[in-house]
């Protein structure tokens, strides 16, 4: 394999590691945007969509051998998952944030901690600690172009990212439900004197919030497992993966969430930074980035009113 | 069983020293941090490596690990406090994984995943203070925490405390009061870090050996679930929550059902506690200590009536 | 505000009067074994799997009887992975719940905290699965069936140097105890043959995600790859692996003898060969066991979870004889000769380490095939029997 | 010279210019207004001179020193102390320790800085009582002396704003900035709120407020400044800025409770 074809190979890698970031950080960007906390329980959220759907996407199937029907379970199951987690995000922030909303601003942080406890130990305790197989719902075999080596999943994980990022910004931009999530993130409180219900709003952007996890779920258990702490790391890295493209921008999440991917593929692979920094390197990021452009890449500038 | 409460107690020592910490960064001057267990971790591996390496007596790496905890926060907190409160609490989330990242790759001087044994026991004067025999170890313990307790409490009590208070309420109007809103920032923080750096020499010296398995995040969010327990802004609460959290923790040993009761129960109650605490009693158990200004109080009721006296 | 102290006092108090209750209740005619594992965070899996095994052969000595017609019971203590915590549980077991003997810690860091207590307080530890070959040079009550790192490190670099013909490795490892102590144990006698170990990548635990060390991996002139890991992660390297189109061989230890890596990891396991405990093939002991267990917990036991079947049975067998004397239990430990376990023929050495000869397996489609045990002799490894 | 002044000072905010070159005055002993339409850049004007804002070009200058880009904690320790448009009191804290904050770089007495903080941390109730008695002087100036004990957050609204003043006062400025201090009160308390002003004035310090009260303005300001679109279109006396042409154009019209001064 020549220098050239290792240098794509790991712009790939790096591209599908993007892919997966920005896809949940899609998520994190909208219920960021709206109710300006982070959601520590986000990452669980999507641990329960991918055993969602497993069981699903396994009920379905049967015993079914792979072909197209596979194909169709998996979608039905996605669909089933998102609609779950949709409820359960509802739930969470109706029960455990919004009480919270009016207090400081330390309390909704602390009980999503609290809310992220819950749903990882509670499934741990539910369906065990073993990762579970997730089946690739297609024929997954990997294709070689020139020396690179992709696998249809890999692409799979870009065209779902890119899809979900042009509808969620269609909705966003487009629709009047948008456009009063737009208005109820900008400022609450007005949104609510201009006759905008906020609080269904801002239930409404979990559900969204929490289906995007879903997918996002479902699409790294083909690959990663599932598993009850699957989320957490990886939530994690979504949110710097927010917060660099700048929070509550979706275009910003999709380029934080690349930028993330390849600049820990490449921070290992070609700078040399020991494998066991890994983890590192998104912190460091985000560091960096909250000194030089606390608004994020792209990001609109907001400045405390004095 | 009397043993087993006796060994809680050591460990809500070790926890109310990092609370201490966590309540003076959290609760005074409001920045949430979630590094704990990296001061925690740099604290233990100091005397580990001290101890071991270098034949240093416990004493001498106490300090050293307390200043060496207070520079990480400095340097820590130098680029990262101007962050507001969930960017901070992500940072500082950040910076304790680098942490552990460290002491698990840097194997010449941590021994990597293996972690340091053999540490040698406490002395004082030629006594040893053997883990094994609790009550002495225990009552260490109890002498320092006080000692501890004691100088937060006055810090709080002084100006700083006021100007921290300040920071937490209004960083702006504080910083336009002549407050040097950075460096309270950076000193809270130092000394919050250099208490739970002592935590981590105490924990090393408890157990007699390190590895990287015991500083992981867990670590920082049960010491933030303390002082949220005990109540924020308040010493003493948060000594309480250590006790109570610690109670919890070992709750399923205590009653002898560790059996029936799942091992993740732990763990969701702790999750619910947050979640409670949160809904229903934000300030926590204790609540937040007022500012107690009676003395000063008294003192000018008393300038008072004399000048009044003087006037007739 | 009082009103909520009080409430918290009285939970307190509750609670207190509670546990006083729950320890009091000693029948005499109880043996109380303690197992201390990872039963949640990170590990979780592996101190879950080893829980279940003891369990499993208490409750079958309990269904025939118990010992000497006492009733055995099981606490066991969660240590979250935490040797702290896993030292706390060491006491709890030893002082509190005065149980005679103890199954585990799990992990080689909590067996380094829990192996200076264990020895003060005079209560043998037998350890499923701390491999790292210092764990049982700690004290006299420290014990294990699990063989150590040396060996089956020794055994591996050998196999692969003289049997296997391999010159020059590549080694992806985890950055956790059990996985750096293979790795280096391996290293030393490969080299000391002669061979040349020419990358080594690590990852984090909890990582998922290996295309980078892989990509990294597959353009060295390694002939194979040796991961010394746990279940799950080797499931996905070699995984990613074959999407990467890496076509080295993989070498493995005894992390791979679970049947998880084959329902994870499918016909992406062809052609590894691991080291892990020899077994006698003629017994149906090993298909007994395995059966039974998948049978009891709906999910098969790994290597650990059968060392820590053997360990219990061991420790009943010894109770059996010597009574509930912990100084007792511990000298009949040290003294057991060719007991025939799951693992085949069991025997400790002065130190308490595990005497056994390494197996060989080597993995063909979906099934693993049992090569042989193995020893070393003289530098060479040889083939037992 | 005079006692403050600013020269061509602008600020930009991402190509807009929020003041543009404003050379602004006070005089010594004088109570300066600052004027103008929402928006015309005069809290920009303020946030620039005391360090919470650095200006883009131009420079600022207190008696006689070049204090341009100073941080806000060292503008106030120079003397310079300011009160916010929307009151910014901290508010979970008693209303003397409110005041008490703004005693806080005068305690302690040694000029070595470690000494310093060594004593006064031995010292703790030594030094807590002297604060406490010249934090007292400013809530009796206000006449507060007896909510000393309640939360900042629990006094109605016209209290909160004297309590501000009190807590800047309690830094010993000689210069004083009021960033509407009227804003909410009614007639009778503006009343007040002028008498209390004057009073600043009468015990030495200099002060400068922005106001949309333009009765307050008129009655009690030696010299007004007006700025429209971040430029300063007129300076004078109350009667000169009231004939003053420009300033008629750029008031005509306009509703003066609009909405709240942008930066």
């Amino acid at each position: 394999m020549g220098s050239v074809s290792l240098l794509f190979q790991h712009l790939m890698n790096g591209l599908t590691l993007g892919g997966i970031y920005a896809l949940i950080a899609l998520g994190y960007t909208m219920v960021y945007g709206i109710l300006k906390f982070i959601n520590f329980a986000h990452g669980d959220i999507l641990m329960v969509g991918a055993y969602i759907g497993l069981f699903a996407f396994d009920a379905l199937r049967g015993s079914s051998p792979l072909g197209p029907w596979w194909l169709v379970s998996f979608f039905i199951a996605m669909v089933i998952s998102m609609l779950g987690c949709a409820v359960l995000g509802m739930v969470i922030e109706k029960v455990a944030y919004k009480p919270l909303r009016k207090g400081s601003r330390l309390a909704p942080l602390l009980s999503a901690i609290g809310v992220s406890f819950i749903l990882s130990n509670g499934a741990a305790w539910m369906f065990g600690t073993h990762s579970r197989k997730f089946n690739y719902p297609f024929d997954n075999s990997p294709i070689h172009l020139g020396g690179v080596v992709v696998t249809p999943h890999q692409i799979l994980i870009l065209v779902v990212a890119i899809v979900m990022m042009v509808a969620l910004k269609l909705f966003v931009d487009k629709t009047k439900m948008g456009k009063a999530m737009r208005a109820t993130s900008l400022d609450g409180d007005t949104a609510k004197l201009m006759g905008i219900n906020s609080d269904m709003i801002i239930s409404l952007t979990f559900g969204i919030g929490s289906a995007l996890a879903a997918c996002g779920g479902m699409l790294i258990a083909l690959d990663y497992k599932v598993y009850a702490t699957m989320g957490t790391m990886v939530g994690l890295k979504a949110f710097v993966a927010a917060v660099v493209g700048g929070i509550g921008n979706i275009t910003g999440a999709m380029l934080g969430g690349f930028l993330l991917g390849l600049l820990e593929t490449f921070g290992v692979a070609v700078l040399g930074i020991p494998q066991g920094f890994k983890d590192a390197i998104a912190f460091a990021v985000l560091i960096l980035i909250l000194l030089l452009k606390p608004e994020g890449l792209l990001g609109k500038v907001e400045k405390e009113k004095v | 069983m009397l043993n087993f409460f006796i060994l809680i107690l050591i460990y809500t020592c070790i926890y109310a020293f990092m609370s201490l910490g966590q309540n003076l960064i959290t609760g005074y001057s409001g920045m949430l941090s979630l590094c704990a267990a990296g001061f925690f971790a740099i604290g233990s591996y100091t005397t580990a490596i001290l101890t071991t390496s270098f034949g240093w007596s416990f004493w001498a790496t106490l300090p050293i690990a307390a200043l060496l905890s207070a520079l990480m926060g400095v340097l820590i907190g130098l680029p990262t406090l101007r962050l507001k409160g969930d960017y901070l609490a992500i940072a500082t989330l950040g910076f304790a994984e680098i942490v552990r990242n460290i002491i698990n790759n840097w194997d010449a001087l941590t021994n990597g995943p293996m972690g340091i044994q053999r540490i040698p026991m406490i002395t004082i004067f030629g006594i040893k203070i053997s883990p094994y025999q609790k009550y002495g170890f225990l009552l260490m313990e109890i002498i320092m925490l006080l000692i501890c307790w004691f100088l937060f409490e006055r810090l709080a009590s002084s100006r700083m405390g006021r100007a921290l208070e300040a920071i937490r309420e209004d960083e702006i109007a504080a910083n336009s009061m002549g407050i040097n809103v950075t460096k309270y920032k950076v000193v809270s923080f130092a000394l919050g870090a250099a208490v739970t750096g002592i935590a981590g020499c105490l924990q090393a010296e408890f157990t007699l050996s390190v590895s990287p398995g015991s500083y992981v995040f867990m670590v920082s969010i049960m010491v933030l679930c303390t002082v949220v327990l005990g109540g924020m802004g308040n010493f003493v609460a948060v000594i309480l929550g250590a006790f109570i959290i610690q109670f919890i923790s070992y709750l399923p040993q205590l009653i002898g059902l560790s059996n029936i009761i799942p091992a993740q129960a732990k763990q969701i109650i702790f999750g619910l506690i947050l979640v409670i605490m949160m809904i229903y009693r934000p300030q926590g158990i204790l609540g937040r200590k007022e500012r107690n200004n009676k003395k000063a109080e008294k003192n000018w009721l008393l300038n008072k009536k004399e000048a009044i006296n003087e006037h007739a | 505000m009082k009103k909520f102290l009080a409430i918290a006092l009285i939970a307190v108090v509750a609670m207190t009067a509670v546990f006083a209750n729950g320890s009091s209740e000693s029948a005499s005619s109880e043996i109380k074994i303690g197992f201390i594992g990872p039963l949640t965070g990170d590990y979780a899996n592996y101190g879950t799997l080893c829980r279940q095994a003891v369990q499993m052969a208490i409750d079958e000595c309990n269904a025939k009887g118990g010992v000497n017609g006492s009733t055995v019971k099981l606490i066991a203590e969660d240590s979250e992975g935490d040797p702290n915590k896993a030292y706390a549980a060491m006491e709890k077991l030893a002082n509190t719940d005065k149980v005679c003997a103890v199954v585990g810690p799990v992990l080689t860091g909590e067996a380094f905290s829990v192996g200076p207590i264990a020895c003060e307080l005079g209560v043998l530890a037998v350890t499923p699965s701390a491999s790292h070959k210092d764990v049982t040079n700690q004290g006299d009550y420290i014990f294990r069936t699990t063989p150590s790192d040396g060996l089956q490190g020794e055994v591996a670099g050998k196999y692969w140097y003289q049997i296997l013909g391999y010159r020059k490795l590549a080694v992806l490892y985890a950055k956790n105890d059990y996985s750096q102590g293979l790795y280096e144990g391996m290293k030393e006698a490969f080299e000391a043959d002669g061979g040349q170990v020419v990358a080594v990548e690590t990852f984090m635990v909890g990582d998922k995600d290996f295309k980078t060390q892989l990509t990294k991996l597959k353009n060295t002139d390694a002939e194979a790859i040796y991961i010394p890991d746990y279940t799950a992660e080797m499931a996905q390297i070699l995984e990613q692996a074959s999407q990467l189109g890496v076509d080295k061989p993989f070498l493995s230890g005894d992390g791979f003898l679970s049947e998880e890596i084959y329902q994870l990891a499918g016909e992406y396991t062809d052609g590894v060969v691991y080291t892990a405990s020899a077994q006698l093939e003629e017994t149906s002991l090993v298909k007994e066991f395995r059966d039974a267990y998948t049978a009891k917990w709906g999910i098969g036991p790994d290597s650990f979870a059968t060392n820590s079947y053997d360990a219990t049975n061991i420790l009943l067998s010894v109770i059996a004889k010597v009574g509930t004397d912990r100084k007792a239990i511990r000298d009949g430990f040290a003294a057991v000769k060719d007991y025939e376990g799951v693992n085949g023929t069991i025997n400790f050495a002065e130190n308490g380490d595990l005497v056994a000869y390494q197996g060989i397996y080597e993995v063909e489609g979906n099934t693993p095939k049992y090569v042989g045990a193995f020893k070393i002799e003289n530098g060479k490894v040889v083939k037992v029997n | 010279m005079s006692m403050l002044e600013t020269q061509a000072l602008t600020r930009e905010f991402g190509g807009v210019i929020a003041v543009n070159k404003v050379d602004f005055f006070v005089e010594k002993n004088m109570i300066t207004g600052l004027i103008g339409p929402n928006g015309a850049g005069k809290t920009t004007l303020f946030n620039n001179i005391t360090g919470l804002d650095t200006p883009t070009s131009g420079k600022v200058f207190f008696e006689g020193k070049e204090i341009t880009g100073t941080p806000a904690d060292r503008v106030c320790r120079l003397g310079i102390a300011r009160t916010f448009q929307n009151i910014r009191l901290f508010k979970e804290l008693s209303v003397i320790d409110n005041v008490m904050v703004g005693r806080h770089f005068h305690a302690g007495n040694s000029h070595n800085r470690t000494i310093q903080a060594i004593l006064s941390y031995l010292n703790v109730e030594k030094e807590e009582k002297k604060t406490y008695l010249d934090a007292m002087k400013w809530l009796e100036f206000f006449g507060l002396e007896n909510l000393r004990n309640e939360k900042a957050k629990n006094l109605p609204y016209g209290y909160q704003r004297e309590l501000e003043i009190a807590r800047a006062l309690a830094t010993e400025p000689r210069l004083l900035f009021l960033d509407e201090p009227a804003a909410g009160m009614n007639p009778q308390e503006t009343e007040d709120l002028m008498k209390t002003i004057r009073r600043i004035r009468d015990i030495g310090v200099t002060v400068v407020l922005i106001e949309h009260d333009m009765k307050l303005v008129m009655n009690i300001c030696d010299n007004i400044t007006v700025l429209n679109y971040g430029q300063k279109i007129a300076q004078g006396t109350a009667m000169e800025i009231q004939s003053n042409p420009a300033v008629i154009e750029a008031y005509l019209g306009k509703d003066e409770d609009e909405e709240d001064d942008e930066e």
